[in-house]
């Protein structure tokens, strides 16, 4: 069995539960080089995508996503708003139709979603910003024929820990020029929780991907 | 943290709300939304929408009004608000005759504005923008995120919304609102940092020798950090920063704004402008209207701003239009 | 002391030579003294001079011009201007039908001022004098210095300035004068210190979680020294022990002043006025205006006011009178 | 010989001194119950008054004390500026005509600066003003027929550390009502200081009043 609805709505609620547990480590990576908000805007809109999502029952993943993206699209704000907004939208269109998600169709919908972060932000790689864990994460599904939690996870880690050594191009921390080398990227960061989650929830419900 | 408030997550919707109670002659709140907008409306006249994060008050509700901005759009503090909300905005502003964003550069005012422009499009609404980008701190570059939008922007706001009450069409507003952001360039200093309330703490640390010369209207620094100089001193590097640029050169007429980021005394400000209005006219640049006071804050922050506009007919007979607001009047 | 400044013992000169500089249309400095007045004239009108010490910046030279002070006098941080001075604001504002002097109650001002006085009746100049005590944090007392004049002395500026600017005699203009000084009351509070310049230091300490009900504009205590309150807090408090004084009753129209100290954001104040404004209502007093922002500072504390003017016909349109300085505009 | 041009010259320096000396210390004990300038409006007024001085050759006590009183009047301000230049200027009004200044006249003259001060400030005694030095001192100059150094200057110290346990009533230190309780009048102190200065100038030229 792939992702259903009931996976994607256990790795909102995963993801959510590690953005409000790290909310003050995301706010103070983002007092570091940025303007010291990123923990309070993602806690405020992944708490909102809880609640909205709350309201109805689902019937495709794809419709979950739809809302939880809208949520943070409205109710993040920010850089990070438009950006995990349109990644999770991404998804949800890429994935319209299927009641389950099988590893080509995550594949493909992570692809999706980097086009839609690229687009919305006109960031490359190496620009110290989300780009550079969402990118490495894509090619590392490409490079895979199934889903493996762990160096799931390890990946991303490893991605969001490289940004502490690039210097920022893109987003506010690029105004620090040298001196925003040597703190993680925040937005870095909270992407790395949402594709632990992911890597998590698929591990703990033996979901076949 | 000491703050006069009471949920540091509320502070936006009361702020809003004992803005409205305060002067409902000029601005209302549109219900269920972060959108202020005017109560008299011009009819068939361009809508002029700005907004951003919070925090830097009076910027952006302060200047809705005749002459001004249709519509402000207030964010969480420091956080652009979502395309909804600037659709709202959008949608308060317009009177039929399109609708022009002044949007500030940052990576997150841009996203949000441009997804709200795509949404008011699927509504047949037309809207157009301008990105201002005055702050000469930081580097101008197309690779990068690029110039800051700072106190400067008011003055794009103030022809803006002068032009839009000529009754002239959406290009021409643009047009207009374009040549004062070519004309406008500014840069700011801090002396201590803020603190958004749901963080509780400051951003930044400064100890009690030092000052930040390049600072933004979020705490995120420009160019160096240094030990504490003299009003005449930061005037002096402030001015020679913003002449570097090229903009405003001997000969030129100016309007120029010495801008408070939140908790430096009047006193001071004018201790400064009087150093700057001697620099100028050393240069040969000749003062036609000095605006000093606070219009675009940083939450509490001890710093200022200097902006210079290069006037030409045009743009002054657009600065000297009446302007009918809570925080700017002409 | 971290302040954007040159010479802690220059600053009110380079003030108002700043001033001077970035507002001359408005007003001009009086060479050699410490006077600010009017550029623009109206002949044969009671001149009103207002005054005491610098640090409440907008007040008292931000009021100067048509329609409120004719002359303000810039005495040293926190301390009245010897007579001298304010005798050279007198004859600024002297055009013939006599002088108005509107006096914060405080025993240097209202010595220094009366001096003047004197001295200006020896130059056969008319002059005579209101004493404006609205602060109700402090016991009133004819046998004590009594109340002390914050800034509910805005309003009677507004007042008397629009009163003077329709050609009434001195006594007229006095007596509506007295009729704002009867119908005002304020109280204050601080969230901090200050510092003047040429002290270096702060003039008293709190602690992170306090705050002092019934703060002076110099940083003098008033009723107690509490735990941080919220805002909602704050607002019940002051509200109730200016009602207690029986001047507002309900069914009456106020005018309201929500005024910061000098480093409260403007966020801050609007979160507090929207309280205010229920509260307002609720006791079935109407609020006809309402002004939000620094009208009387205390330098860079953090803090603010709140006034009510208690309305009638004559008050109403005296207030609505056009005015135009650079920090009361109507 | 009696007080002499001279004398008075040598006074207001002596005052000058301390009030240099202590300005900081002034400051302070305003700081504790009022706004904190008196230190630095009193070592503002009595440095012009020095420079003013300096301007000329005075020919009588009377019209030194004139340009003295002057100077305090206009570059003192606050609360102290109108009290301690009144009561010189009452002081120069009271010895016009004379070359030197004998007990009597002495006498006479803080009578009169006293009555100014009164009159000026509206005070009473125990209000925890400068009134409250100026009238135990005019009440022990009228006690006695012969400046007496070492006793005039303790009566002084002794009267300014009485308003110590006041509670004032007059001045911005009335606001603070029971917390007014503990600390030195500041116009109280500097009023020592002037005092301390006339009698060390007696002692120490050999005057004989
Ligand atoms: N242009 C961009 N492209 C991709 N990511 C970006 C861009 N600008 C900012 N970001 C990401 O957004 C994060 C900051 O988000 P947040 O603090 O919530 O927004 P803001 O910068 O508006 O305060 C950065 O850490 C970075 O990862
Ligand atoms: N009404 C008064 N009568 C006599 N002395 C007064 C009066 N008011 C104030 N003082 C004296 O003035 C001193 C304060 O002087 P200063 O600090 O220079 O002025 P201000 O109070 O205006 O700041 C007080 O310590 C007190 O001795
Ligand atoms: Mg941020
Ligand atoms: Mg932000
Ligand atoms: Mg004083
Ligand atoms: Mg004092």
């Amino acid at each position: 069995m792939g992702l259903t609805t009931k996976h994607i709505q256990l790795w909102l609620q995963k993801t959510n539960e590690k953005i409000q547990e790290n909310k003050t480590y995301l706010t103070e990576l983002d007092q570091a080089i940025g303007d010291g908000d990123h923990g309070i805007n993602m806690a405020r809109g992944f708490e909102e995508a809880i609640k909205k999502t709350a309201e109805s029952d689902y019937e495709s993943p794809s419709d979950l996503l739809k809302d939880w993206a809208m949520t943070l699209i409205s109710k993040v704000g920010g850089a990070s708003g438009p950006l995990f907004g349109t990644a999770i939208l991404k998804m949800s269109m890429s994935v319209k139709g299927k009641a389950e998600i099988n590893y080509a169709e995550l594949t493909t919908a992570f692809e999706e979603a980097l086009a839609g972060i690229l687009q919305r932000g006109h960031a490359a790689e190496n620009q110290k910003t989300l780009v550079d864990v969402w990118s490495p994460i894509v090619r590392f599904l490409q490079e895979n024929t199934a889903f493996d939690s762990a160096a799931f996870t390890n990946q991303a880690k490893e991605a969001m820990e490289q940004t502490k050594d690039m210097q920022a191009e893109k987003g506010r921390a690029a105004y620090l020029k040298e001196r925003s080398i040597g703190h993680i990227d925040p937005g870095s960061a909270s992407s790395f929780y949402l594709l632990q989650s992911l890597s998590e929830v698929i591990e703990k419900e033996g979901v076949t991907v | 943290m000491k703050k006069l408030i009471n949920d540091p997550n509320n502070v936006v919707e009361e702020m809003m709300k004992g803005m409205a109670a305060a002067h409902h002659d000029v601005l209302k709140h549109v219900p269920d939304t972060a959108v202020l907008t005017r109560v008299e409306r011009t009819a068939g006249k361009v809508g002029i929408v700005s907004g951003g994060g919070s925090g830097h008050e009076p910027s952006h509700a302060g200047f809705v009004g005749k002459g001004m901005l249709d519509a402000a759009v207030c964010g969480p503090v420091f956080t652009s608000p979502g395309p909804d909300q600037v659709l709202e905005g959008i949608k308060a502003a317009d009177s039929g005759a399109g609708v022009l964003l002044v949007i500030k550069n940052y990576s997150g005012d841009v996203m949000n504005f441009e997804m709200a422009m795509e949404l008011a499009e699927m509504e047949t609404i037309t809207v157009d923008k301008v990105i201002v980008n005055d702050d000469v701190a930081v580097e101008d570059s197309t690779y990068t995120t690029g110039r800051r939008g700072i106190a400067g922007t008011v003055f794009v706001h103030k022809i803006a919304g002068a032009k839009a009450e000529t009754g002239a069409p959406l290009a021409e507003v643009k047009a207009s609102a374009e040549k004062a952001i070519r004309n406008v360039r500014s840069m700011g200093m801090a002396l201590s940092a803020c603190t958004i309330p749901a963080a509780g703490k400051p951003g930044f640390e400064m100890a009690e020798n030092e000052m930040e010369i390049g600072m933004g209207i979020h705490g995120e620094p420009g160019i160096e950090r240094t030990l504490l100089k003299t009003a005449d001193e930061v005037a002096e590097e402030l001015i020679s920063k913003i002449l570097q640029d090229g903009v405003h050169k001997s000969g030129d007429e100016v309007a120029v704004m010495i801008n408070g980021l939140g908790s430096t005394p009047l006193m001071e400000l004018y201790i400064l402008n009087g150093k700057v209005s001697d620099i100028l006219e050393e240069k040969g640049i000749t003062v036609y209207k000095t605006f000093v006071g606070e219009y675009m804050t940083a939450i509490e922050m001890a710093g200022c701003s200097v902006s210079l506009l290069k006037l030409d007919d045009e743009l002054k007979e657009l600065l000297d239009a009446p302007a009918h607001t809570t925080a700017f009047r002409m």
